[in-house]
């Protein structure tokens, strides 16, 4: 039996909206970064079952390519946090405030 | 090709003195400026155009060159002269020479940047003028505001920064109302017009106007967009209460930036006024004549009463610019040959006049360093031929006949007696009493100021003012008294460039 | 023409130029890491988005894109999901443009910098992907395009690894970056399912047959969305938060590639998928109503607060900041405008405006970079009187400064006022009111614009101030830059014809 | 420039003391006598000119010629015309002939006595002094042959300028430049009004020449005859209007009441310029101007009236004020201003002749009484209070019997030409006055004055040459020199026998032709058709009366008018004519303060400049600052202040970016959402 495209987007948006909770109330840099990772996956979601529903495989692909990106954007995010710890002592990305207004 | 020459030579004479030093600056600036003024000499002499230039007038020195596609409009280099332009244009070279020597003693820092903006004023001025497509005239005539921003701000008195802020940002909100406002039209003409060629769209506007546009009927958008546009002039003119930026201005500026600002940049409001609202829009001229004619009387009552509150001498002169602006509002209102001829004589006029007094009152400050009438008395003693000269041009600014200024103000009051609009010979005799106010506070001033026992309230040794001091003042005043004298001059290609307006187009 | 022969692949050479000068700057950086040979690095860069700029012009010129019945090529489809049209190739020529200054800019600041081929090498990826992103005509390669572009991008801004700034600014551009891309990724999402396709032309096709009616909503969300991701490359309201900190903590010629490559490559992007993929009409039918009117909202806030935000800065280069902002949202309006017919017009103006904008932004940031150079100080205080001991790049300051705010005799006033009467000319309530923001926000930007020219050349200079060097690359660009922006008033006519024809064929 | 025989110089009238004016100007620092040479040649030869003119017009020609056309245009005037010309022009007729004479004439003399009373004193700065003088004899003979109003206009305002210039000479002391501003400010005010009428004029009537078919004189008469409607009034109102608006600048000028408040505080400048200028000639203008476009008068009986009370209440206004002056010049200035009233009252009543008469007369006894002051005050060291005179008679004989001739013209003594005159005026309003009881009232006015004048004259000789030496300036007087005294010999001459010039009494009562003037100004030799006597008297609208038969009429006038001048003087004699007089203020009472400060006259306008215009302007000037600019700069404030609000949402913190990020978004969701109608 197959489970109805609904509840797909339903599970999507969940995810989509806990990421997005995380990104709004951690404060910690990597908890951010899974938060964000967690968006991305509830968009790969999405792709995925609509590939299914529509049946072509375009999303699918697309879900290969945005994970190659997330790793990739990681990557980076580690980069950064890591100067970023070495300069502030500290991942918490609240504390870096020397720029503001 | 002569004006692109005359606007080329200012363009590199500006470049070249940039780069020129400083001690020779002024010299350079002051020999280069001499060419234009030939230059324009020469055209006025060998003026032939007739009729009006934006109303199928034949234009002289007339060019054109395609320069951008904008859409189905084309934007196109477009330079050409008439009776009403030519004689301003002669009046910039010859006022920017003669501002430029009586910088000599004033101006003791940066000479190359202050004579290079100087002459870049010029080649902007000139462009202004002559422009006959709407974007190029912008350019111009929205160019001009930097180097007098920066002549305001380097060489200022004490508050330069807050006058060339507020000159520089309320000078341009105008300007962008009134191209936004202008802009809504072309476009409410429709097919009507192909470019932003200034002729083209007059002939368009005389031939039924805009047919709706912004969800606004035709005629309602050409009043609307007539009311934006003089507003957005208005400022520049500058008409109350849009004049609050002129006497900050004038007082900070250094004298050279209050002969050009009083001299030929107040004009470009006026003329501009006269190039679009009151040609191309001359039902709602006729409509909105009575509100106006009453601005313009207010302005000269009010700017008259603001000038006889004043200590500050250059405030005095600004006010009573405001003042004598109104008398040409009120000649351009009237509608009548006399009337608008008048005005853009007066234009002409009080450029020189104008130009003399701050002139004169800037000989003095460089002598005593300090405008208040309250600080001096009796400096005819001192200074015989510069006061001389001031009370000359004071009269001249009184409308002291045999010099322009009277003839300038006789024929605007004639025109506007006789205009269509109600009340007419009302509102005329009301400006008129402008004539008894300026006395007051002039001869106030001049009572005040070089007459009396001689008194000076700052240390400074007064001595005669220097030859190149007192030179162009001589010079403007000679021309004063010559178009006081022969106004025919230039009022009978004023009038034949004036008369197509008043016609509606027909030559 | 030449172009005849080519294979059609290189009709990918702007972009594929830069690609081939990023892989060797790499090669370089893996043989000597260390090496500090700062005219080879910068050299190379330069060379290579010259290469790149002079073969986008010999397309656009030659006519690739252009319309077959004019003489022209047609556009090009090398690869399924990119495609070379005269909307491509002009904002290749500004991305490359602005790499050339960046690049050569560059040679003096990064002067005893630890490891210059990878900062060259970022830079050259991050303009490849922004070329990607002129070509990129399918929502896979505008994703893949764009975080190639950014990538980069986060470690340029962070790369001066022991300056608080930098690193701050770094992370800070990479938090929003990441949360913008992953909104806008579900955004994607959306679209797809909404229509079940990615390619723009598929999408387009499917809306208008109406094969994704019922999912209205659904679409609407995911355009939405987009917006948000393109908002965010853009540095629009409300994703221009890491805009200003951004721009002030990364070193100054990254502020001045971002604020004006990636900005217009974010534009570009955002032409070709609301001109290719959402054709109002059909759209407005499925999601019920016209998605101009978010960017008529977003280009009025835009403008409204970066301008309002510059007006009361202290930090030269933050204003600067908030400033592209507003030229954000001037922009936005090519974007608003899109709905009436005209619209080409105005997107064309937009286009003009991110050129122009090209110079005059980056020759700014690039004094800036000069004065960082001096290590003057960043407020405007500190810029003092600057003028009496470098008049030339303050000369340059000044005509930036007021190309910026529109004020003729330069480059700035044409896209700006065409801006306006484009936005006039579509004559709808909304543009109006575009327009009305627009006086009100130039007169602002005037006052905080000759702030900057007050202090350079009005204020008295600081008595305690060394003397100053020439750094000749830093120069150069800016007196490239100045040259243009003023050289630009005069032949202005190109430019307008190339952009306003590019939007005319994007938009039929 | 078109002319014939002798009139083609005609130019040259004014010419020479313009290029007089030039050499002053310009070389007069090193000219002998500092350029007074140059000034007194060229009105000498301003002076044969004129009586070329003046031959040229008795033997029966006359001269109106447009020199240059100063400019020209279209002209939607009421009237029809529909262009208009502005020129220059000159017309030379009996009126003007003679006025040019009489002009030239005392500027010949003024310019040879300020030998005297400025080179002999030393002054410095007569290289402007001579060329002011120059300048004003130039612009006062050009406004004197114009031939249309606005050009008369154009040199009636130059003349104010030299005024202005010349009150001013002293200008390194107080008082002078503040006499001079007033001087120009009074008479400016009177102008604005002139200017308004010369507008409304040409406006009306598309012409301002004074004579000719084309003269708007003409046009004016047409248009009442037609009954047209001019800007809305009937063409009869319409004209009064606008000869009212004229009448303002003369009133202005010739120092009317009201404005008349400049002329006494003009005494600042050098007698001699009080001699040409304030007795003479400029103050003489207005009046001429009336002279010179009576037939536009005479058009509008209501004009007419109001120039005949105007002037008969001015001629005792300011005799009054004459009675209590110590100042010798203060008294002359009053003097002066009546004198003026007279002449208004004559040509409001229609006595043509006889205001013209007067006015020559008077220029003649004026300039005479003027410069004798002049020589009382070279005689007393520049002292000019009469109570510090006394007893010059026996020390300048030449001074007393000159001054004494032009005091009994001026207090109308037969047979000065003084009483020839006033008795000519007095007997026109009188004749008119029967029949007009407003003509009647200044008619009695103008009577009274008479008495006043007599009164004051007196007191004035009596006190300066009478009695005992008040001073020890008094006691040895500087002595004057022939420059001084041949003017006033020439003057007192005039004084004396220019009466003759029209002896109407004696014609009507013996019938003998004695009345040469009035046959002038008839144009029995030459004049310019339509502005003779004969004509203007067709326009009048006057009834004439008379008590008994003409004969009785006259007698009685004149007695009455000559009985109460000689009580005046005697009364004057009796109370100053003693050796030690005494100042008999009491006897005045409360009026004497009154008097003495002229009615508060100047009090009343010094309150309207200060009391009411600076107020108001400094009002206006706090309003635009505070109202007006505050408005501005509010804006920009505002702008700013926002600016610093929003820029607070920058906070730094980057999880509040992403929380507003987000809220933006969901912000602009909920808008278009609810746009859309999504949920």
């Amino acid at each position: 039996m197959t489970v109805a495209l609904e509840y797909y987007v339903l599970l999507s948006i969940a995810l989509f909206c806990i990421g997005l909770f995380g990104v709004l109330t951690r404060r910690n840099a990597l908890m951010f970064l899974m938060s964000v990772e967690l968006m991305l996956n509830a968009a790969n979601i999405n792709l995925i079952a609509f590939a299914f529903y529509h049946g072509n495989l375009t999303g699918q692909v697309f879900a290969l390519f945005t994970m190659a990106l997330a790793a990739a954007e990681v990557a980076v995010g580690l980069g950064i946090i890591l100067v970023l710890y070495r300069n502030f002592r500290d991942v918490d990305v609240t504390v870096p405030t020397t720029m503001r207004w | 090709m002569m004006i692109e020459a005359l606007i080329a030579v200012a363009l590199v004479g500006a470049l070249v003195t940039f780069v020129a030093p400083n001690r020779i600056a002024g010299k350079l600036a002051f020999a280069i400026s001499l060419v234009p003024v030939v230059l324009s000499l020469w055209l006025f002499t060998a003026f032939d155009g007739s009729g009006n230039a934006l109303l199928e007038g034949s234009l002289a020195f007339e060019s054109q060159y395609e320069w951008i596609q904008l859409g189905e409009y084309s934007i196109s280099w477009f330079v050409g002269l008439d009776g009403i332009s030519l004689p301003l244009v002669v009046l910039t070279t010859i006022l920017t020479s003669a501002a430029i020597m009586s910088s000599w003693t004033p101006i003791d820092d940066r000479e190359s940047q202050f004579y290079g903006l100087v002459l870049f004023i010029e080649a902007n001025l000139i462009g202004v003028f002559a422009a006959l497509d709407f974007f190029l005239w912008f350019i111009f005539w929205e160019a001009v505001l930097i180097p007098m921003y920066l002549l305001i701000g380097i060489w200022g008195g004490p508050r330069r920064k807050y006058a060339a802020i507020k000159f520089f940002v309320y000078t341009n909100v105008a300007s962008l109302v009134m191209f936004g406002a202008f802009i809504a039209l072309v476009f409410g003409l429709g097919d009507s017009v192909t470019s932003f060629a200034l002729p083209e769209i007059a002939t368009a506007m005389l031939n039924g106007g805009p047919d709706g546009f912004l969800g606004l009927e035709g005629t309602t958008l050409t009043s609307v967009v007539f009311i934006a546009m003089f507003l957005g002039f208005a400022v520049k003119v500058p008409v109350v209460p849009f004049h609050t930026w002129l006497p900050d201005a004038h007082v900070e500026a250094p004298t050279p930036a209050s002969v050009l600002l009083a001299g030929v940049l107040l004009k470009m409001g006026t003329y501009a006024l006269l190039r679009f609202n009151f040609t191309m829009f001359p039902g709602q001229v006729e409509t909105y004549a009575v509100p106006i004619a009453a601005i313009a009387v207010i302005s000269v009552i009010y700017g008259a009463m603001l000038a006889l509150a004043q200590t500050d001498l250059k405030r005095i002169v600004a006010y009573s610019s405001v003042s004598s602006m109104g008398y040409v509002i009120l000649g351009l209102i009237a509608y009548t040959q006399f009337g608008v001829g008048g005005a853009t004589f007066q234009m002409v006029s009080h450029g020189f006049i104008s130009g003399l007094m701050f002139m004169a009152v800037g000989v003095i400050y460089n002598a005593t360093h300090t405008r208040l009438v309250t600080d001096m008395s009796g400096m005819a003693d001192r200074m015989p031929i510069a006061v001389g000269i001031l009370i000359a041009g004071a009269f001249g600014y009184m409308g002291l006949p045999l010099m322009s200024g009277f003839y300038g103000e006789f024929t605007i009051f004639f025109g506007a007696f006789q205009a269509d609009f109600a009340y007419a010979p009302l509102f005329t005799s009301l400006a008129m009493f402008g004539i008894v106010i300026v006395a007051g506070y002039l001869l106030f001033a001049l009572q005040r100021t070089v007459f009396g026992p001689y008194e000076l309230e700052t240390d400074y040794e007064v001595g005669r003012a220097p030859l190149h001091d007192i030179v162009p003042m001589f010079v403007l005043l000679g021309i004063i008294i010559l178009l006081g004298v022969a106004p025919d001059l230039i009022f009978e290609m004023i009038t034949d460039a004036v008369d197509p307006i008043l016609s509606g187009g027909e030559q | 023409m030449a172009v005849f022969q080519l294979p059609e692949w290189m009709a990918l050479a702007p972009a594929l130029i830069m690609a081939v000068t990023a892989l060797a700057l790499f090669v370089f950086d893996s043989i000597s890491p260390r090496s500090t040979n700062r005219s080879l690095l910068a050299g190379t860069a330069a060379a290579g988005s010259l290469a790149s700029l002079a073969v986008a012009v010999w397309f656009s010129t030659a006519g690739v894109g252009t319309p077959t019945i004019d003489g022209g090529l047609g556009e090009i489809e090398p690869i399924h999901g990119l495609v070379v049209d005269q909307l491509a190739l002009y904002f290749m020529i500004v991305v490359a443009i602005v790499t050339a200054l960046v690049a050569v800019a560059s040679y003096d600041y990064l002067v005893d910098h630890a490891y210059q081929a990878e900062y060259y090498s970022l830079v050259m990826l991050a303009a490849t992907g922004m070329s990607m992103m002129a070509a990129a005509n399918s929502l896979v390669t505008i994703f893949i395009a764009l975080e190639l572009a950014s990538l980069p991008s986060y470690a340029l801004v962070a790369i001066l690894k022991d300056n608080r700034g930098s690193v701050e600014a770094g992370l800070k551009y990479f938090l929003i970056g990441a949360l913008s891309s992953a909104i806008f990724v579900y955004g994607i999402s959306l679209v797809y399912g909404a229509t079940g396709h990615l390619y723009l032309a598929d999408i387009a096709a499917v809306i208008e047959a109406g094969g994704a009616d019922g999912y209205g909503s659904l679409l609407g969300l995911g355009i939405l969305m987009l917006i948000g991701g393109f908002a965010y490359k853009t540095a629009s309201a409300p994703f221009h938060f890491w805009a200003p900190d951004a721009y002030e903590g990364a070193p100054a010629p990254i502020s001045a590639f971002l604020s004006s490559a990636s900005k217009a490559a974010g534009f570009v992007i955002a032409f070709r998928v609301f001109t290719e993929a959402f054709p109002v009409a059909a759209t407005q039918e499925l999601i019920g109503l016209d998605w101009t009117i978010a960017f008529v909202i977003l280009a009025i806030v835009t403008m409204t607060i970066g301008n309002f935000a510059a007006a009361t800065q202290n930090n030269v280069k933050r204003m600067l900041a908030y400033s592209s902002i507003g030229h954000a949202g001037y922009a936005l309006i090519g974007l608003a405008a899109l709905s009436a017919d005209g619209g080409e017009l105005v997107m064309g103006a937009a286009m003009m405006h991110l050129l122009v904008y090209g110079f005059m932004n980056t020759g700014a940031f690039l004094f800036v970079a000069l004065a960082e150079h001096w290590d003057v100080g960043r407020t405007f205080e500190d810029y003092n009187g600057l003028s009496a001991q470098a008049p030339v790049a303050c000369a340059a300051l000044v005509v930036f400064m007021f190309s910026l705010a529109g004020v003729p005799p330069f480059a700035g006033f044409w896209s700006k006022y065409f801006l306006f009467t484009g936005a006039i000319s579509i004559g709808s309530t909304a543009m109006l009111a575009v327009a009305a923001a627009l006086v009100v926000n130039s007169a602002l930007s005037l006052y905080y614009y000759s702030r900057l020219v007050k202090a350079v050349l009005i204020e008295d200079p600081l008595a305690d101030r060394g003397a100053l060097d020439q750094p000749t690359g830093l120069y150069a660009a800016i007196i490239v830059a100045a040259v243009m922006t003023v050289a630009l008033l005069a032949g202005f006519g190109p430019i307008a014809e190339a952009a306003t024809d590019a939007a005319a064929a994007a938009l039929a | 420039m078109a002319g014939t025989g002798i009139f083609s110089y005609a130019p040259a009238i004014a010419l020479f003391p313009l290029v007089a004016f030039v050499v002053a100007l310009v070389f007069g620092k090193y000219m002998p006598k500092k350029g007074a040479i140059a000034g007194i040649f060229a009105t000498a030869g301003s002076l044969v000119l004129s009586l070329a003119m003046l031959a040229a017009v008795a033997g029966g020609e006359v001269y109106h010629e447009t020199i240059y056309e100063w400019t020209s245009g279209a002209v939607a005037s009421e009237v029809g015309a529909d262009g208009i010309e502005f020129t220059f022009g000159i017309l030379i007729d009996p009126l003007s002939a003679l006025m040019l004479v009489i002009v030239s004439l005392v500027a010949v003399l003024v310019h040879v006595f300020s030998l005297g009373y400025m080179n002999a004193e030393g002054e410095t700065g007569l290289p402007r002094y001579y060329a002011e003088l120059g300048l004003f004899t130039f612009s006062m003979l050009a406004f004197v042959f114009a031939d249309n109003l606005l050009m008369a206009f154009m040199f009636f305002e130059l003349v104010g300028l030299c005024s202005y210039l010349l009150i001013g000479f002293w200008f390194r002391t107080k008082s002078a430049p503040s006499a001079a501003k007033k001087a120009f400010l009074v008479t400016r005010f009177g102008d604005y009004f002139f200017l308004i009428g010369v507008v409304a004029i040409a406006a009306t009537f598309g012409t301002v020449a004074f004579a000719g078919d084309d003269s708007f004189v003409t046009a004016a008469e047409t248009a009442i005859d037609d009954g047209t409607q001019l800007f809305g009034f009937d063409a009869q109102t319409w004209v009064t209007i606008t000869g009212l608006l004229v009448l303002g600048g003369v009133i202005g000028k010739s120092a009317q009441f009201p404005l008349h408040t400049w002329l006494p505080d003009a005494m600042e400048g050098p007698t001699t310029v009080s001699a040409l200028i304030h007795a003479a000639t400029m103050v003489a203008a207005g009046v001429y101007l009336v002279a010179r476009m009576f037939g536009y008068y005479a058009l509008s009986p209501t004009a007419l009236a109001i120039i005949a009370f105007v002037g008969g209440f001015t001629a005792l206004f300011a005799a009054t004020m004459g009675v209590v002056k110590d100042d010798i010049k203060q008294v002359l200035a009053y003097s002066t201003i009546s004198q003026y009233g007279y002449m208004m009252l004559g040509l409001g009543v229609g006595g043509y002749v006889a205001g013209v008469f007067h006015l020559m007369n008077h220029a003649f006894f004026k300039a005479l009484l003027f410069l004798g002051a002049g020589a009382v005050i070279i005689l007393m060291h520049h002292e000019q209070d009469m109570w510090k005179m006394g007893g010059l008679k026996d020390k300048a004989p030449v001074t007393y019997y000159t001054f004494l001739a032009g005091a009994l013209a001026l207090a109308g003594i037969i047979p000065f030409s003084g009483f020839w005159s006033k008795d000519e005026i007095l007997y026109d309003a009188l004749i008119v006055g029967l029949e007009e009881p407003v003509i009647l009232a200044a008619y009695a006015m103008g009577l009274v004055a008479v008495f006043f004048t007599g009164f004051y004259t007196f007191r004035m000789v009596f006190l300066t040459f009478h009695g005992e030496p008040r001073s020890e300036a008094a006691e040895d007087p500087h002595p004057v020199g022939w420059a001084v005294k041949v003017p006033l010999i020439t003057l007192g001459v005039l004084a004396l026998v220019a009466g003759i010039a029209n002896l109407a009494p004696v014609y009507k009562l013996t019938g003998i032709e004695l009345t040469f003037l009035e046959s002038w100004l008839d144009g029995e030799y030459g004049a310019v058709e339509g502005l003779t006597y004969s004509a203007y008297g067709e326009l009048l609208a006057y009834e004439a009366g008379t008590i008994g038969t003409e004969q009785q009429t006259v007698l009685i006038a004149a007695g009455v008018s000559l009985l109460l001048a000689f009580s005046g003087a005697g009364v004057a004699w009796k109370l100053y004519n003693v050796p030690e007089p005494s100042r008999h203020v009491t006897k005045l009472g409360g009026a004497y303060t009154v008097l003495r400060s002229n009615y508060y006259q100047d009090e009343f306008q010094v309150w309207l400049a200060e009391g009411v215009t600076q107020p108001i302007a400094r009002a206006a000037d706090r309003f635009d600052r505070t109202v007006i600019d505050g408005t501005v700069n509010g804006v920009s404030s505002i702008s700013l202040f926002g600016s610093n609000r929003v820029k607070r949402l920058q906070t730094g913190i980057v999880t509040n970016y992403a929380a507003l990020l987000v809220a933006g978004f969901i912000g602009l969701l909920l808008v278009l959402g609810l746009y859309g109608g999504w949920f």
